[in-house]
């Protein structure tokens, strides 16, 4: 199985990983992406590139099912204005073992934090608003991937 | 004619998210492109005139600045992406 | 949040999700093993060791607690029969970052695949039955959290 | 008197989960202990007999077949876990 989704919607957590627990693998692992509400922080506001978000997010999961025997791999990625509290990504992988499962989800994670063409505006209680700056940390262990 | 699209900073700095402009001559860079728009002064100035803070796909791939633009269809200006 | 059962009782992975998604971190990572219905096999049976098992599982959630800030860990082991498909442990870590995360729940995941401890037997289909030998990978992973 | 518990394939074969047996001397280690035990034949023997197969823990803690059992209370010998 194999699922990406770039949506403004939230999603059922529940929902996502009863399917992926159905396809009998050892192991589920996921990873939920949750805006936390620090410093003031009322929003935030994501943005992408919609012609290269899919097809770019599809590319990073064939790479994963070509290193690590998957059974399954289901990606969603929010956009649009997200308060505190709100889901922005799920990452939920299967494998027949866990280390795979565990593996590729911190992979994806990853990638999704450092190389997806998503921007973050922060919007604050006092009406202020600030892009969010790339990390050079995340830049880091996204290339730590790379063999 | 290429498309230019604009996201993040740079879309609210240059006021719109896309804008079709003439095709660049054979051999013009990424670079080449942003430093021809940010003659035109205002917002695109603002945002334009230090490359080192832009990031660059052509035709939906990431690529560095100094990429000739050839026979794209469609180049992306952006801040280094933030992710999810 | 520390949360420990060891249970007969199957659980409800939303629920306990929506839990640790309350508590304000920006990244839960959760993994649940499952019974994999290969080779024959109608059933798992887990026997633990009950006055130790909890306790054992208590102390490597403070381990992952000191290593990792974490705000929530929840640890779900079942016991008992098993059949295919049907869900055998769960973790699940919340931190303000995703690394935190992801890391102390494949340290905690590899603890109680190999440490916790719990045997397993296999019921095959045609009545012959087969107690699961110790996998030495099991063990150097585990060995590999040691600093 | 100490408790003896058994698990997985030690208590099949061995054919009860738990038994109380008179206080080892100072100085007898698990190893000790589990030679005794295998003396007494059937199944005892059949898992006893090869400790290298076997894992204890003294007052649900593992510890290495060498450690003296002293005053603990309870003995518990198994094989090799194996889980979750």
């Amino acid at each position: 199985m194999k699922r990406v989704a770039i949506q403004s919607a939230d999603f059922d957590v529940a929902t996502e990983l009863a399917a992926l627990e159905a396809l009998g693998g050892g192991g589920v692992a996921s990873f939920t992406g949750i805006v936390r509400g620090e410093g003031g922080l009322i929003a935030l506001e994501l943005e992408h590139y919609p012609a290269m978000t899919a097809a770019q997010v599809d590319r990073i999961v064939d790479e994963a099912l070509a290193r690590w025997p998957l059974l399954g791999v289901n990606i969603i990625h929010r956009f649009g204005r997200l308060e505190p509290g709100a889901r922005i990504v799920f990452v939920g992988t299967v494998s027949r073992h866990r280390t795979a499962a565990l593996e590729s989800c911190a992979f994806l994670i990853d990638w999704l934090k450092s190389d997806a063409p998503f921007w973050k505006k922060e919007h604050f209680a006092d009406g202020a608003t600030a892009w969010v700056a790339a990390r050079a940390e995340d830049e880091a262990k996204a290339k730590g991937w790379t063999a | 004619m290429i498309t230019i699209v604009y996201f993040a900073w740079v879309r609210e700095s240059i006021g719109h998210d896309e804008e079709r402009v003439e095709r660049p001559a054979p051999g013009v860079t990424v670079a080449d492109l942003i430093a021809q728009l940010a003659t035109r002064g205002g917002g695109y100035a603002q945002v334009l005139s230090d490359p080192a803070k832009l990031r660059a796909a052509i035709d939906q791939r990431f690529v560095p600045l100094d990429t000739v633009i050839g026979d794209a269809k469609e180049v992306a200006l952006f801040p280094p992406v933030t992710g999810g």
